[in-house]
């Protein structure tokens, strides 16, 4: 997979240069539309009606917009994660564990934090604090790996993978033994409810919509800045395209591996945090399977590009929210979604066959995101 | 292999084992104990060291594969698919079936291999993409065809799963037969035999999974192919002045690394249990590309590896079946996670060179462009 | 290029577009049209377990009671709420969540829609909520019935049980209810029977019921320690030792339904399945619901062992009667499993 | 000796590269036994035509004939096959396999009665390295076929290279830039071995911009430039002058116009210096030497004698295992580049594209690549893209880079004004000291002009210069002392009037014998 990462003079923005990285992946889309058509025509499904209940599913009410908005807030952060790390040289498989390790921290400090002080503490530092918390979870994760890489050159794809398998047994232990909901009737391997001042508040009554898919919005928005507009964007992106460069400029290349995995990390454990404050309002297992994996998915769709991130996320949300109203209608399963994100992904990534399909002349300079295993 | 990895991780069985046969022994007799622990080793690295060699014949002539995985599972879930066709649809005997079924899991794995090498070698994405890709698509397409054929309204078997042929039938290694006599009377010695019998009765695909591993290790430091083969993942460029066709090669060792992983797909629907079930492979297949990596992109280096994760996983399950023996100071082994996290820890200490530097193919991850 | 994909996305949107002006079949609003919907647990409805039993039982609604069926397949748990609601504002008269997990969204829906029934299988009801019903059943019983008849099966006197996590009460309940039923068999013939119980709890909870390769690992195992009898118990993992254990010629034990006729490839060496019969206990709530008495609260289904088939010969009559005795010894009470409904902390 | 029978002929070779013609309408032919230089400066299109007479590029038309039949020009194989062996200026050796297996591969049984049969064939190591040992006997160079290849000196792995050809029975051997990694001595090996080849009735090509070998070694000359032919020559009627004018196509000053050095106060003091390779061998040893202000010392050698090392350890990008040295005073001794750079230190990497640029970044962004961070250009974190893109139209007019925009990527720019500008970035910076490795490898002689001056004024802007190159010329034209680097060592060190080219070639051989210093 290849990203364009020219750095732009001020006049192309931030919108200029997403709509260079736009057209393949529209084109992308619309070739695994097609293609999966032919699939669902295949096993005697009607595509049409398929498609019409994806899209009437996700967009089709109030309730569709707002269910797409919730699925689409933890995408951004884990996608904003991986594609951050894209753009330092690293391919951050391990956002699943970081997720989900925020999110279990931060549920900890929802619920339990209010019993340690034997007293209620006011939102307005609760929340806060409880997202911060599954951040830094997130991050510390992530830190690991990334200073395994500095220091030793382990390389992140398979430590990330092992990471993942760790996080996944601890929380499996956490959540059966120590941080299980002790309230009788409960049966299931998960937390308290949080209390209330760690809950983040809805935005229309009745809506699961919650502020996190503002505050999404405004983190990528973030994230292009640093990443574009900031000395320590430029250091992450040089240790990315190019770290002998980097060592020569006085950057310091095994620091800003680590920062890079740390952000990359907090982000991912960002998104467990608001699934916890914003939407479930506990942590259990089985929540948040599968989301790093779609991450990465979203990241290369979006071409690494914050605002593509946004982009594909929202793509993603859609096809995950409205596979339950193509079911209603079709009784399609549900791994449809799964193939159809593998063909758009496909796509994107062989993107010379989009441009032989579509005779779409090659440009821009481009460079290699992950480096095979000498890291 | 270097010795000093091999030595550690003889090391890390024995000390494995040894726990178990430790507090095992109160309940049943240590070689029963030890036997089973092999059986269930062999059993479970089966796939792992199959997985591994499809890793190292892809990485060898420098294509990274992180798509093991999706390979495993898409070629379990047509091979199963193959033999129930032959078996129901076309009327097969059921050795005929079993036996196509395997040949089908290798085919559809040589598929992927094949998109593979097409994405990575000839349109030059980044291979750890390529792998992705391959990974998420097998989800899809198995979880949402075992959906389509076989359950509700218009599926091919009219809303049930057929009866799959069965599995590979166990070769019986005469062992019993021909040591029991020595021992006469004595229950022991003759409970030591049919324990070791235990053991080397094994299917068709964990036996070929070990003699593929030493195959392996011969083709690729012994003969001309192997030769070829390394010399395009260290150089391609110098492959390619001397006149051997890099881009070829590479097909070639992807599409066989295919081949492989879908022999270990075959292993999970064709040879342990005669079922399909989606996300079966459950990450073993990342777990097989560990097991490549600690091995130092040798084969008997990998397998080996792939016995440590065998290993643990006997551990594992023996624990829980003398749960009620573990002496208190041993508490911490009644949970399940914490010993569940032995070998994935064990693969970040390999990674960090402690034990021995890993140093992969030089061109490993590299397109090669002329 | 750039003219030929504007047409083809403007030729697709149209076409995804026109089933919108499409009339609509069969419309549950109205009184004389009987609408059934089932949300699954995550997980597949073709788990050849709990999800699909439940299934068949609406689907025997479908045939006997001309309802209109139809099933949601949850992908993600953060989806429990929406797929309930899309039947319940389609105005379905009757929806079927299955798994526990479903539990608290179930209750809520019925809040939020008092005039549809739900029925919550698998989900004990700690407090009656109008409008949802819990069925649940025994599984203590089943487990306490199949590992009895393991015991008294058994040459080497030694018994295994793969199941899922015991973090799912129901199977904790089998897990604990085979043992006692094995200790029960024990006491009454005066022998001592080694019961393995292994539950999968390493990593992710999802993974725990759908891996049939550990499951069969772990009865072969059991098997190399001379257990001659595997229960399994656990959706799909269950499945893999079942498997394994009658490609060894062992007793095989199935579990939920009667496994003998959804696991063909174990049937030869099926002895029996810890059955608690799902098919039925939904059919009969659906039902009772179109008949306008629809209980509330917690309504207990059968649980029992599945016959013998094939093996009916090798079981010999005594342990038949023995069998025929516990069972009723349960059901009126004068037998108890003493297994706790939820495994103690 | 060299009779007039034609053993190869190419006729109209053409080949185009996007945007570039590389070869045009070339015409060339190689007697049997004879020496045939082609010599042309870097991009004139010598390696192109290799590289088709070897069936690596597919010329878009002309044709090869040997020995009168026509050649297939698909793969190495079809020119193998033709006995045409090639020795790359890169060598194409893989340094985990032995020498035996390094040249058995490929042809790996074409030493059995029947080569190629199945693929899955045991290979013989044995038999193979027997034939090794006497192929190398026969010519006279002998190297071991047991040995590694990686742990070879480079003079070595160039002699593997000969036999990996001679193995396969080349009869016409193209030997690219052979020269450029040996000494003199090394060289003079090298030619009489050559001489050996030819005498046994191989034909040669003999590629290289080298004036003075050219003369010495070559039974003909001929030149190209800009893809064409320019013409051919013997030895006999042309001299340095005239081959270096037909290669540039207009009249070359040899030597830089330089007024004599004024040293002031030294710049850099470098103390024992002692630093590893990246193999862990100690490649640096004890070196001591000091730079004054407006002066340049240059350091001659061979490549692989340190130079990389020790430049690398004065710029902060390698380890330092004892020894120190300061600059301007301040005792910078294994500090990272930042503090190095922020001190006055203008670095012109000897890699280009590995260290000197980020090439997927704009001009502008490359210029900036080290002080980024300096308030010039960022206020707090966030980058003054304005400021940034000020800067490199400044300089790109100073420099006169050839960019169609500060936006391009530098990927996109020729190997000269990539060099530009990484020579724009460095010395439109405050200096003290410029620090420039093999600053003309690989340029147009028009570069190399432009940059010896750039590197000549800032000298005289009272700069302390040092200066590491592999061309002696270079060397010698812009140097005022001299330092000769052998075996990680500072063998010698002269003035640059008392220097004389026999004398370095002795000392870069390591023909030990200390000169007096003067400081």
């Amino acid at each position: 997979m290849q990203v364009d990462t020219t750095s732009k003079s001020p006049s192309q923005g931030i919108l200029r240069s997403a709509l260079d990285a736009i057209l393949i992946p529209f084109l992308a889309i619309l070739t695994a539309v097609i293609l999966g058509g032919i699939i669902i025509a295949v096993v005697r499904g009607n595509p049409f009606l398929a498609y019409y209940g994806l899209i009437q599913g996700s967009f089709g009410s109030a309730k569709a917009l707002s269910e797409t908005a919730v699925w689409a807030t933890p995408y951004i952060f884990a996608g904003l994660a991986v594609a951050l790390a894209f753009k330092g040289g690293l391919f951050n498989i391990g956002a699943e564990g970081q997720l989900a390790l925020g999110a279990v921290f931060s549920a900890l400090i929802g619920y339990a934090l209010p019993e340690w002080l034997g007293r209620d503490i006011p939102l307005i530092i609760h929340l806060p604090l409880t997202i911060i918390i599954g951040m830094a979870a997130g991050a510390f994760w992530a830190a690991i790996v990334g200073f395994l890489k500095a220091y030793t050159g382990g390389h992140e794809v398979i430590n990330t993978i092992m990471m993942n398998y760790i996080a996944l047994n601890t929380i499996s232990y956490l959540l059966n033994g120590p941080m299980k909901d002790r309230d009788p009737n409960n049966v299931i391997a998960r937390t308290p409810l949080i209390a209330d001042s760690a809950r983040m508040p809805a935005i229309f009554e009745g809506f699961r919509i919650h502020w996190g898919f503002v505050l999404a919005l405004l983190i990528a928005l973030l994230v292009w800045w640093i990443l574009n507009k900031t000395t320590l964007g430029f250091e992450i992106r040089t240790v990315g395209s190019n770290p002998d460069a980097a060592k020569y400029a006085g950057i310091n290349v095994k620091r800003t591996i680590i920062i890079t995995m740390t952000l990359s990390g907090m982000l991912a454990g960002m998104a467990g945090a608001l699934e916890v404050t914003g939407l479930n309002f506990r942590h259990e297992l089985g929540f948040s399977i599968g989301y790093g994996f779609d991450a990465i998915a979203i990241a290369l769709l979006g071409k690494s590009h914050p605002l593509g991130v946004v982009l594909a996320s929202i793509l993603f949300a859609a096809m995950r929210n409205g596979a339950t109203r193509m079911q209603f209608l079709t009784q399609l399963p549900v791994d449809l979604i799964s193939v159809l994100q593998a063909l758009i992904l496909l796509f994107v990534a062989a993107d010379a066959i989009i441009r032989y399909i579509y005779r779409i002349k090659s440009k821009g300079e481009r460079v290699v995101l992950t480096r095979g295993w000498g890291g | 292999m270097d010795l000093r990895r091999f030595g550690f991780i003889l090391l890390v069985i024995i000390v494995l084992f040894g726990v178990v046969v430790y507090i095992g022994e109160v309940k049943v007799a240590p070689i029963v104990i030890i036997t089973s622990m092999l059986a269930t080793t062999i059993a479970v690295a089966t796939p792992l060291s199959l997985g591994a060699l499809a890793g190292l014949f892809c990485e060898r002539s420098g294509v990274v594969n992180i798509g093991i995985e999706g390979m495993m599972l898409s070629s379990a879930f047509f091979g199963w698919l193959g033999a129930i066709y032959m078996y129901h649809v076309f009327g097969f005997p059921i050795g005929v079936s079993v036996w196509s079924g395997v040949f089908f899991a290798m085919l559809s794995g040589m598929l992927m291999g094949l998109l593979l090498a097409v994405l990575s070698i000839t349109y030059k994405v980044d291979q750890i993409i390529g792998g992705t890709v391959i990974n998420i698509l097998a989800v899809g397409l198995t979880g949402f065809l075992n959906r389509q054929l076989f359950f509700g309204r218009g599926s091919v078997f009219g809303g049930h799963v057929p009866n799959s042929p069965g599995v590979l039938p166990t070769i019986h290694v005469p062992i019993t037969e021909i040591f029991s006599p020595l021992c006469g009377s004595s229950a022991d010695c003759l409970q030591v035999v049919t324990s070791i019998n235990k053991v080397f009765d094994q299917k068709p695909i964990a036996i070929s999974a070990i003699l593929l591993v030493f195959i392996a290790h011969y083709v690729i430091f012994y003969t001309r192919w192997g030769l070829r083969t390394r010399a395009v993942g260290e150089h391609p460029k110098a492959a390619d002045t001397v006149g051997i066709n890099v881009i070829k090669m590479r097909y070639l060792s992807v599409t066989i690394g295919g081949a492989l992983a879908g022999l270990a797909g075959a292993y999970f629907t064709i040879e342990s249990v005669p079922s399909f079930e989606p996300l079966l492979t459950n990450g073993r297949g990342f777990i097989s590309l560990a097991a490549l990596i600690f091995g130092n992109w040798t084969p008997i280096g990998a397998w080996t590896a792939a016995l440590v994760f065998g290993a643990s996983q006997a551990l594992n399950i023996n624990l829980q079946l003398f749960r009620d023996v573990i002496p208190p100071q041993l508490a911490f082994l009644q949970q399940s996670y914490v010993v569940g996290l032995v070998p994935y820890i064990l693969t970040m200490i390999i990674l960090t060179g402690i034990i021995g530097k890993t140093t992969p193919p030089a061109a490993d991850g590299v397109p090669y462009e002329k | 290029m750039k003219k030929l994909y504007t047409l083809l996305a403007v030729l697709l949107v149209a076409a995804m577009l026109l089933p919108a002006c499409a009339p609509a079949e069969a419309d549950c609003s109205s009184e004389d049209v009987f609408c059934v919907g089932l949300v699954t647990d995550v997980g597949k409805i073709n788990d050849k377990s709990f999800n699909q039993s439940a299934w068949e039982g609406v689907q025997r609604a479908e045939k006997e009671l001309g309802a209109k069926v139809q099933y949601i397949e949850t992908a993600d748990s953060k989806d429990y709420d929406k797929n309930i609601a899309t039947f319940a504002d389609e105005n379905y008269d009757v929806i079927v969540t299955v798994g526990f997990g479903m539990g608290e969204a179930t209750v809520k829906a019925a809040g939020l829609y008092p005039n549809v029934k739900f029925i919550g299988v698998d989900q004990f009801q700690a407090a009656e909520t109008p409008g949802v019903v819990g069925l649940n059943f025994p599984e203590d019983n089943a487990g306490f019935l199949v590992g009895a008849l393991a015991s008294m099966m058994s040459e080497s006197h030694k018994i295994g049980a793969v199941c899922g996590t015991d973090a799912v009460p129901p199977v904790w309940r089998f897990g604990e209810g085979y043992k006692a039923g094995a200790a029960y068999a024990d006491g009454m013939m005066g022998s001592t029977t080694e019961v393995f119980v292994v539950y999968h709890s390493d990593v992710g909870f999802d993974k725990t019921f759908t891996d049939p390769e550990w499951g069969a690992a772990t009865a072969k195992s059991m098997m190399d320690q001379g257990a001659d009898a595997i229960f399994g118990c656990g959706g799909i993992t269950g499945n893999g030792a079942i498997t394994a254990a009658a490609q060894a010629g062992k007793y095989a034990i199935g579990v939920d339904t009667d496994q003998y006729l959804t696991l063909p490839e174990a049937a030869p060496r099926m002895l029996s399945s810890a059955m608690k019969l799902i098919t039925p206990g939904v059919f009969d709530l659906i039902k009772l619901a179109k008949e306008g008495n629809f209980p509330v609260g917690n309504y207990f289904g059968a649980a029992g062992y599945a016959p013998f088939h094939d093996l009916d010969s090798e079981v010999p009559a005594e342990v038949k009667a023995e069998m025929e005795k516990i069972n009723a010894g349960l059901l009126d009470g004068s037998i108890k499993t003493n297994v706790p409904p939820v495994k103690p902390e | 000796m060299a009779n007039k029978e034609i053993v190869l002929e190419a006729k109209g070779i053409t080949k185009k590269f996007p945007g570039v013609l590389a070869n045009d309408e070339v015409d060339f032919d190689l007697y049997r036994g004879e020496i045939h230089a082609l010599l042309g400066e870097n991009g004139a299109g010598k390696s192109t035509l290799m590289n088709v007479l070897y069936g690596l590029y597919k010329p878009d038309s002309g044709e090869v004939k040997v020995e009168g039949n026509l050649m297939q020009l698909d793969s190495p194989r079809d020119a193998i096959h033709h006995g045409v062996g090639m020795v790359h200026q890169h060598f194409m050796l893989i340094p985990v396999f032995t020498v035996t297996e390094n040249i058995m591969l490929g042809a790996e049984t074409d030493h059995r009665a029947k080569p190629n049969e199945m693929p899955l064939v045991k290979l013989d190591r044995k038999e193979v390295a027997q034939k090794v040992a006497a192929l190398s006997h026969q010519y006279g160079l002998d190297v071991d076929p047991e040995a590694t290849v990686g742990n070879l000196p480079v003079g070595l792995q160039q002699r593997v290279e000969i036999v990996k050809a001679l193995y396969r029975n080349a009869k016409i051997l193209i030997l690219d830039e052979p020269t450029a990694v040996l000494t003199p001595q090394e060289a003079e090996d090298l030619f009489r071995i050559m001489h050996e080849l030819t005498d046994k009735g191989v034909s040669i090509i003999f590629i290289t911009h080298k004036l003075k070998e050219v003369l010495k070694v070559a039974d003909r000359i001929t030149v190209m430039r800009a893809g064409r032919v320019v013409g051919t020559a013997t030895p006999k009627e042309s001299t340095e002058q005239s081959l270096a004018e037909m290669m540039v196509g207009r009249e070359v000053i040899l030597t830089v116009q330089k007024k004599p050095a004024q040293p002031t106060d030294v710049v850099l003091e470098v103390n024992d210096l002692r630093v590893k390779d990246v193999r862990g061998l100690e490649s640096v040893r004890g070196v001591s030497f000091e730079v004054r202000a407006g002066e340049v010392l240059g350091i001659a050698g061979v490549q692989g004698n340190g130079q990389t090392e020790l430049a690398e350890a004065l710029t902060g990008l390698r380890h330092i295992e004892s020894g120190h040295f300061t600059l301007s005073g301040r005792d910078l001794t294994g500090r990272p580049p930042r503090p190095i750079t922020e001190t006055g230190l203008a670095h012109i990497p000897e890699d280009r594209q590995r260290h000197g640029l980020v090439l997927s970044y704009s001009v502008a962004d490359n210029m900036v690549l080290c002080d980024y961070y300096q308030p010039r250009f960022s206020r707090g974190i966030v980058i003054q893209q304005n400021q940034v893109d000020a800067n490199a139209q400044k300089l790109i007019k100073e420099y006169d880079v050839r960019t169609p925009s500060a936006f391009v990527s530098a990927g996109k720019l020729s190997g000269g004004n990539q060099q530009k500008v990484i020579v724009a970035r460095e010395l439109s910076r405050p200096v003290k000291l410029v620090i420039a490795s093999q600053p003309t490898r690989g340029l147009d002689v028009g570069s190399i002009e432009y940059i010896h001056k750039q590197i000549i004024a800032m000298r005289d802007r009272g700069v302390a210069v040092l200066l590491i190159s592999a061309e002696l010329d270079e060397i010698m034209s812009l140097s005022d002392r001299i330092a000769v680097m052998y075996r990680g060592e500072i063998v010698a060190t002269v003035d640059r009037k008392d220097a004389t080219r026999e004398q370095l070639g002795l000392w870069m051989a390591g023909a030990h014998e200390t000169a007096s210093s003067p400081a």
